[in-house]
């Protein structure tokens, strides 16, 4: 009988004792959908590192801000030679990183040598190969000479491939993240959460929270309700198909913004039908891109012509380069030689939008008389068929690179465009850095692309944050990857 | 006791039929296309034109529910068979020759069963892509060792009886003796057994599909519309209860049929109700 | 009686060879190179090959395999390719979530089952024995993943008694971790108790037709404690051999409702793990299963031998 | 004042009635009788009477126990069970529970009954030795297991001792024993007995009164000696003349003293591995047997169950390999299982199990006709006037041929498959105990038949059986088998006048006395 009523005092404990713990003032708890396989975003492409620790545990000499333009990070001030191939920082003196050594130039020279080194293994290797030396003017000044001049050269030092590392510590980021930003790391539950806390002897700003608890959950149900039961308190990208679910919800707060992902239906320009430009003309003009983007985005995308995201100053609308018109379409079909219409593949990686655009993509090349076959692949899997060797007829991706026209610069590229015009124009562009003249350039090359219909131009992806009301501070536009916590704070 | 007597098995067996006639029509015919995408028609309730409304790309439910019994029927049918096919063989060949041959085959089922099933799913899927086929691969390869049990336990019952030894006199070997008199006479096990694994089959591809590795779009699944109706839940319930209750009422259809099945071909049990009623 | 255990022990050690040479195999056989996978879309072939030297792809399939099972008898499971990390220590932080949700499940399976299907099998034929079957086709009917997310729906979200997920160490705050684990815990022994219920009903059944418990009758004893005293636990044999079979469907639904439940157990791991071609890991992890429900089976059989008396003196096999 | 009294009792399962308005009485200390063939309700009337009746049986009628009406709540019944009345089953296999030992078990029944009781005291009552008090059931033999039972049922002290079928799961050397047994447990405590049975000369032993039952009903009763002598029904003077069948073997037609078979040193050896290291343990079922069978004798090859005798028919027939000897068939050697195809039509077997025998998924005709693929040469018109011709030889009509085996009675079945032995015309027949499941009212009928096609076909009759009494009339030669190994042969006459071997001497013994 004792037994019984111990068993009854505990399970009543269970089910009755502390219930969701309500976000104090200076706490906070974020889902997001994937988690990191490590914490180093030097030394891997996930996103989902990004997420966690760029600007918020690590920081680079450039900082992007939320409207993507470039600030002053752990360099306070930079000064460029005219020829734009030397570029001189002056250091930040009062930080410090997690671990308690002091952040120098030699820190600098330091990551830039791993970046480069022969055995690096940084996504983003490429970018910076450009560098030719970086020297150690005094702890405070760092050099660095380019091979040519780089009009985003400040910029690609601001991304989280080119955070500042310690020659101490580098070697265990993967798992123990030491850096010189706002939060430090404290411990990572693996499958679970990872927990930051404010880093008290920060150069900068103090950051309103105190502790931050990022908690990855991957399926959208589970996320609702997650968010509905109070446990977590916002999302940096919440499924679109949900939203609806807390737009008309007091408690919670919707915000839609922008990323640097241009979904594009990639088609493989090197071989037949694709390599001919009325085919892909034809599939420009059978895309409805209002059904496509209410289908798979409920409405919450901005449209796109081009390569090019709509939030950049840059932008040009070419949405109407190709408009949505079957009859054109046909025709164009016709003109190729493809009056019965053909049939394709299309690759798709395990992403929502992704599958869902195919879906209705195909049901819309339907109407021309192009026959689709879905073929589902995971990611190991797109990246060898699609990206590696180029066996795919199509497939649809975001990029989600910030200004990465410049991909259709490689030839060797996997969607195989071959324009010697636009490998000029591009490299002009890189070496340009002035304003208005990368400004002309880069209308130019998204025209081009537009024209000569090299992909499927379909939309912007969507930042489709839902955050608990009276929380202040979260990027509406996701310029970069990453997910800054410094500006978060509860309103009162 | 004659089969419309046993009244689980009759609305099983009638519920299991419908749900095939149901599934095999949409071969021939649906309402509507199931890949006819119309945004603008998306989440419609029941209606006229959509007695079950539309789903999240504005295809018509009761189409999606046609086709998605077929594929869930498809997918545990033809894994039934695999199973079936491989593991009943198995089964008489341990029965009918024991020793070696029994041991093999007895090692080689329980190695199967160790084997964590999802896991061996999501990895033929990794190895073949995701998609039906793969699906119906990894569901079958884990009805082999049922039905080998099945079959084994069941031959091995009729083996001992005298007719055996009768055709055995009679000069049959191993192998006719397993296929004239023991297949037949354990048939009716196996057919049970096949309707049961039908049921756990479907559940499996559901479970599959919901882990994004069974049945692919644009083809669909009663599992692949549950995943798709997930998210829409607390906006849309009806799109997650019309699969998920048909699985149920399937799923419990072919269980009820299959037990039914049983209590009317297992004498034994048949038996016990007039327990102690012969002396 | 040493002789049975003995004969077990040397078949379980040679299924876990057999099955740690065909995972070895499958895995090698995965299309998608983890090097490329890590570094992603826009990296160099350059860096890929020199990641792929440093994870030792270049050796002979053969020599990995014998390094690998060399290394797992001393505890050694490899670095993850992706994590960085030993797989050992990552398999041993997650497991305290898997198992512990599987005996959870293994728990309230056989608590709400057996008596089930023991009071079922007392009303056989009546009213009471119809509804429980009912409630037990349904229970197997429901797919778990649906009936978890449910479950969450009421009693995370709209009573707010349990949490809708997630997980706390235990070391952080037992009590959380073990609630957290309820839910999931339910939502897998929903099916296993509806099979537990239906086995033990039947067996039940079964055994009351067996002349002992009309010797038991013809002591003096009702029919109800003929059946609990003498039946139950003759009964209880098929559902042993059950319950082995059972943990097996357990460790493949646990992978489900992990995801539902977005908990930090070796389900979840294990599949994000063969997304990414973490094969080290993916391998580590599936012979951690397999020792787990293959060890679960050998324990079921000796718990059969210890009940069984026939088994134990070597009488009827 | 009557112990137990059945009056108008009715036992319904559904719509079929399976006991209807039996009714018996029972004086204390009074030992009676209830015979009569399977199915006729002489089990559920004593079951009733206890309230032991399975859930889904119905019944009515008037029952009263030391003059009061067997109570109407469960609880009750069993007090009364516990206290008044003791059971013995049919089968001491089942009727143990297999994972207690006994011990445990006799101390439940006498912790229900509430006496104060000594276990071993009960198992020496029984003859038992103490040590089996430790072990479990699957540990005893059926004998053991028997006065086993015997021993819980005593535990209670009953006034009333319920023997269903007691010995007919052993064989007659222990049946006679457990007989005996009861007799002598009744006298020394004054028990009343209710004795269900079969066998007539059983009920003869045990008891002073018995009732007859057939199809539900009494159609006799009365006390032993007069029923048993001067049957009044018809019925009962069936059950009674098949106790002693009047078999008339006819004269050798055509005697012959050729050799048909013989065998030398034939052995059969199992071995049964033990466990991963030991040793298999070897079990030899047949020792090196030499024997010989002349072309037309009957020859009985007699012996208690486990002593080999099937085993040697099997490697005789050709189903089972030797370990080593051989057999010498039509003067050609084989091993057991390497007999040539064209000697096998030669032999056949007819099993003891007519409900088994056949395939219940195939017809009649099919089942007959398996036999005939050892003849190939045989069209289709060929083979099936082989099974019309057998068919009709055993007294079945050819228009059966399309039916299947469960529209047949056991004593047909028996038929047919002799029918199927005969349907190659072999010249040796083995008969493994061909009546011994059968009801006694068709033993007779199915002997009588063997005898005659003996004669007609001049077959080689070996029939299996392990009661000596029933192969005294028919054969002409008697092999006594025990542990593998033929203890003695010779005519009938030699061996029940002058028995050699002590197993022949205790199966003698163990002869229960005719009725008449």
């Amino acid at each position: 009988m004792r037994s019984i009523a111990t068993l009854l005092v505990s399970a009543t404990l269970l089910l009755t004792g502390v219930t969701a713990v309500f976000a104090q003032a200076d706490d906070i708890t974020i889902a997001v959908a994937l988690e990191p396989p490590a914490l180093d975003p030097t030394a891997g492409a996930a996103e989902a590192i990004d997420i966690v620790t760029y600007q918020n545990i690590f920081e680079g000499l450039t900082r992007i801000d939320r409207d993507g333009s470039v600030q002053p990070g752990l360099a306070s001030d930079w000064t460029i030679s005219d020829d734009g191939l030397s570029y001189v920082f002056s250091l930040r003196e009062d930080v410090v990183f997690h671990d308690g050594s002091t952040f120098d130039a030699d820190d600098v020279a330091f990551t830039f040598e791993r970046i480069l080194a022969d055995d690096s293994t940084n996504a983003q290797k490429s970018l910076y190969e450009v560098i030719e030396a970086v020297e150690v003017e005094d702890p405070q000044t760092v050099r660095f000479t380019l091979a040519q001049p780089s009009g985003r050269f400040l910029f690609d030092i601001g991304r989280g491939d080119a955070v500042i590392v310690a020659s101490e510590s580098a070697e265990n980021n993967a798992t123990l993240p030491i850096g010189t930003g706002p939060y430090a790391f404290v411990q990572w539950d693996r499958g679970s959460r990872v927990i930051l806390e404010r880093f008290d002897s920060y150069w900068g700003d103090r950051p309103p929270l105190a502790r931050a608890t990022i908690q990855f959950i991957g399926d959208t149900a589970t996320l609702i309700n997650a968010l509905l039961a109070g446990e977590v308190d916002g999302t940096n990208n919440m499924a679109a198909e949900a939203l609806e679910v807390f737009a008309n919800n007091p408690e919670f707060q919707v915000l839609v913004g922008t990323t640097e992902g241009e979904v594009v239906l990639a088609t493989n320009n090197r071989i037949e039908p694709f390599s001919d430009l009325k085919v892909r003309q034809a599939m420009a003009h059978a895309i409805d891109r209002d059904a496509l983007i209410e289908g798979v985005t409920y409405g919450y995308s901005a449209p796109i012509g081009s390569h090019f995201a709509p939030h950049h100053p840059f932008y040009v609308d070419l949405t109407q380069t190709y408009p949505y018109d079957l009859e054109r379409a046909r025709t164009l079909l016709a003109e190729a030689g493809y009056e019965d219409g053909f049939s394709a593949t299309l690759k798709l990686p395990p992403v929502g939008y992704a599958r869902q655009s195919g879906q209705i993509l195909a049901s819309q090349f339907a109407e021309i008389g192009i026959t689709l076959e879905l073929i589902n692949v995971e990611w190991a899997q797109w990246l060898e068929d699609v990206l590696t060797n180029h066996d795919y007829d199509l497939s649809i991706v975001a990029h989600v690179e910030p200004f990465d026209i410049g991909i259709y610069a490689d030839p060797d590229y996997y969607f195989g465009y071959d324009n010697a015009d636009f490998r000029e124009l591009i490299e002009t562009l890189n070496t340009t850095t002035d304003d208005a003249e990368r400004r002309t350039l880069a209308e130019e090359a998204q025209r081009i692309l537009a024209e000569d219909a090299v992909n499927g131009y379909l939309f912007e992806l969507a930042q489709t944050g839902v955050w608990r009301a009276g929380l202040e501070g979260m990027w509406q536009d996701s310029p970069i990857e990453g997910l800054v916590l410094r500006d978060l704070r509860w309103s009162e | 006791m004659k089969a419309w007597q046993h009244p689980s098995f009759v609305v099983g067996a009638a519920l299991s039929l419908i749900f095939a006639i149901v599934a095999m029509l949409s071969l021939v015919w649906t309402p509507y296309p199931i890949t006819e995408i119309d945004i603008g028609r998306r989440f419609l309730g029941p209606s006229e034109a959509h007695w079950l409304g539309t789903d999240h790309l504005g295809r018509d439910m009761v189409s999606l529910i046609m086709r998605g019994t077929l594929t869930s029927f498809f997918v545990a049918a033809i894994a039934v068979l695999i199973g079936a096919g491989i593991g009943v063989p198995l089964g008489l060949v341990a029965a009918g020759f024991r020793g070696r041959a029994e041991w093999a085959v007895l090692r080689v089922s329980d190695f199967i069963f160790a084997f964590p099933a999802l896991i061996v799913a999501i990895l033929i899927t990794t190895l073949f892509g995701p998609g039906a086929v793969n699906a119906i691969i990894a569901i079958g390869i884990f009805n082999i060792p049922v039905f080998a049990r099945v079959t084994r336990g069941g031959a091995l019952a009729i083996r001992p009886m005298a007719f055996v030894s009768a055709a055995r006199l009679a000069g049959l070997d191993n192998w006719q003796i397993a296929l004239r008199h023991l297949l037949p006479n354990i048939a009716g096990l196996v057919i049970v057994q096949a309707t049961i694994q039908l049921s756990l089959g479907i559940l499996a591809e559901a479970g599959l599909s919901y882990v994004g590795l069974g049945t692919q779009p644009p083809d669909t699944s009663l599992g692949l519309m549950l995943r798709d109706a997930q998210a829409l839940f607390i906006l849309h319930p009806f799109l997650s209860l019309v699969p998920g209750i048909a699985i149920v009422i399937l799923v419990i259809a072919l269980n009820l049929a299959g037990d039914g099945m049983r209590d009317l071909l297992d004498p034994r049990l048949r038996s016990q109700d007039t327990r102690n009623g012969v002396a | 009686m040493p002789g049975i255990a003995i004969r077990r022990i040397a078949g379980f050690v040679a299924t876990l060879l057999v099955a740690a040479l065909v995972v070895f195999v499958l895995l090698d056989l995965l299309p998608g190179d983890p090097a490329r996978f890590i570094l992603g879309i826009n990296a160099s072939a350059e860096a890929v090959a020199s990641l792929r030297t440093q994870m030792g792809f270049d050796a002979p399939a053969w020599q990995r395999f014998g390094d690998w099972l060399w290394g797992m008898l001393q505890g050694d499971f490899g670095i993850s390719y992706t994590q960085g990390a030993p797989v050992a220590e990552l398999i041993a932080e997650r497991i305290w979530v898997t198992l512990p949700l599987a005996g959870v499940a293994m728990v309230i399976s056989v608590a709400v089952g057996l008596p089930l299907g023991i009071a079922a099998a007392r009303r056989r034929g009546r009213p009471a024995d119809t509804a429980l079957m009912v409630l037990a086709q349904i229970g197997i009917a429901i797919p778990n993943f649906w009936f978890g997310l449910l479950l969450a729906l009421v009693f995370a979200v709209m009573l707010g008694w349990l949490p809708t997920g997630g997980f706390i160490p235990w070391q952080e705050d037992p009590v959380s971790a073990a609630r957290s684990l309820v839910l999931p815990g339910l939502a897998l022994a929903l099916p296993q108790a509806a099979i537990l219920a239906r086995v033990m009903r039947t067996a039940l059944v079964e055994v009351s037709g067996q002349d002992f418990i009309r010797t038991a009758e013809a002591k003096g004893m009702t029919r109800g404690e003929a059946l609990w005293r003498h039946g139950v636990r003759n009964a209880l044999l098929p559902v042993i051999t059950i319950l082995g079979l059972q943990f097996a469907f357990l460790i493949s639904g646990v992978i489900i409702v992990e995801n539902v439940f977005y908990l930090p157990g070796l389900g979840r791991l294990v599949l994000a793990a063969i997304l990414e071609r973490d094969l080290v890991l993916v391998r580590g992890i599936t012979m951690v299963l397999i020792v787990a429900v293959t060890a679960t089976m050998l324990l079921t059989d000796l718990l059969y031998t210890l009940v069984d008396p026939r088994v134990r003196t070597g009488g009827r096999p | 004042m009557a112990l137990l009294e059945v009056d108008g009792l009715t036992v319904s399962f559904g719509d079929m009635r399976a006991v209807r308005d039996v009714g018996f009485a029972l004086e204390p200390g009074e030992r009676l009788g209830l015979v009569g063939e399977s199915g006729s309700g002489k089990s559920l009337s004593a079951l009733a009477a206890t309230g032991l009746l399975p859930d889904t049986a119905r019944w009515g009628g008037r029952i009263r126990f030391g003059g009061q009406p067997l109570p109407r709540d469960e609880r009750e019944r069993a007090r009364l069970r516990a206290e008044r009345v003791g059971f013995v089953f049919q089968e001491p296999m089942t009727a143990l529970n297999p994972l207690m030992k006994i011990s445990h078990q006799i101390r439940e029944a006498l912790t229900l009954s509430g006496v104060e009781g000594d276990i071993f005291q009960l198992l020496e009552e029984v003859d038992l030795d103490r040590g089996f008090a430790e072990r479990y059931p699957h540990q005893l033999s059926g004998g053991q297991r028997q006065r086993a039972m015997i021993a819980i049922a005593l535990a209670k002290r009953p006034e009333l001792l319920i023997a269903d079928e007691p010995t007919s799961a052993l064989d007659l050397i222990t049946q006679a024993r457990i007989l005996d047994l009861l007799d002598e447990l009744c006298r020394s405590r004054g028990m009343a007995l209710l004795f269900i049975s079969h066998d007539l000369r059983a009920v003869a032993r045990l008891c002073e009164r018995v009732v007859v039952m057939q199809a539900g009903r009494v159609v006799e009763h009365g006390p032993v000696a007069e029923v048993f002598k001067n049957p009044r029904e018809s019925y009962t003077r069936r059950l009674v003349d098949a106790d002693t069948p009047r078999l008339v073997r006819l004269p050798q037609s055509r005697p012959q003293r050729q050799s048909l078979l013989a065998t030398r040193a034939l052995s059969k050896k199992y071995s049964q591995r033990q466990g991963f290291l030991r040793k298999p343990r070897i079990t030899v079922a047949v020792d090196k047997v030499s024997l010989e069978l002349t072309e037309g004798a009957f020859t009985a090859l007699v012996g208690p169950s486990g002593c080999g005798k099937s085993t040697l028919a099997q490697m005789l027939a050709g189903l089972e390999p030797s370990s080593s000897g051989e057999i010498s068939f039509l003067g050609r050697v084989h091993y057991g299982s390497n007999l040539a195809a064209d000697l096998r039509r030669q032999i056949s077997l007819v099993f003891q199990d007519p409900f088994s025998s056949f395939d219940p998924r195939m017809s009649v005709a099919d089942s007959l006709m398996e036999p005939l693929r050892l003849l190939p040469d045989l069209d289709a018109a060929q083979r099936r006037s082989r099974a019309v011709e057998a068919i009709e030889a055993v007294g079945l009509s050819a228009n059966m041929l399309g039916r299947y085996p469960h529209a047949f009675s056991g004593g047909q079945r028996q038929r047919l498959a002799i029918a199927r032995a005969l349907i190659t015309r072999p010249k040796f027949l083995i008969l493994d105990e061909p009546v011994s499941a059968l009801d006694v009212s068709v033993r007779s009928e199915i002997l009588g038949l063997l005898l005659k096609l003996q004669n007609d076909f001049g077959l080689t009759y070996l029939l299996i059986s392990h009661d000596l009494e029933s192969v005294r009339h028919l054969a002409d030669r008697v092999l006594v088998m025990s542990a593998g190994e033929i203890v003695e042969a010779g005519t009938p006459k030699d061996i029940f006048d002058n028995p050699a071997h002590d197993l022949t001497k205790a199966l003698l013994a163990a002869r229960l006395p005719a009725l008449s």
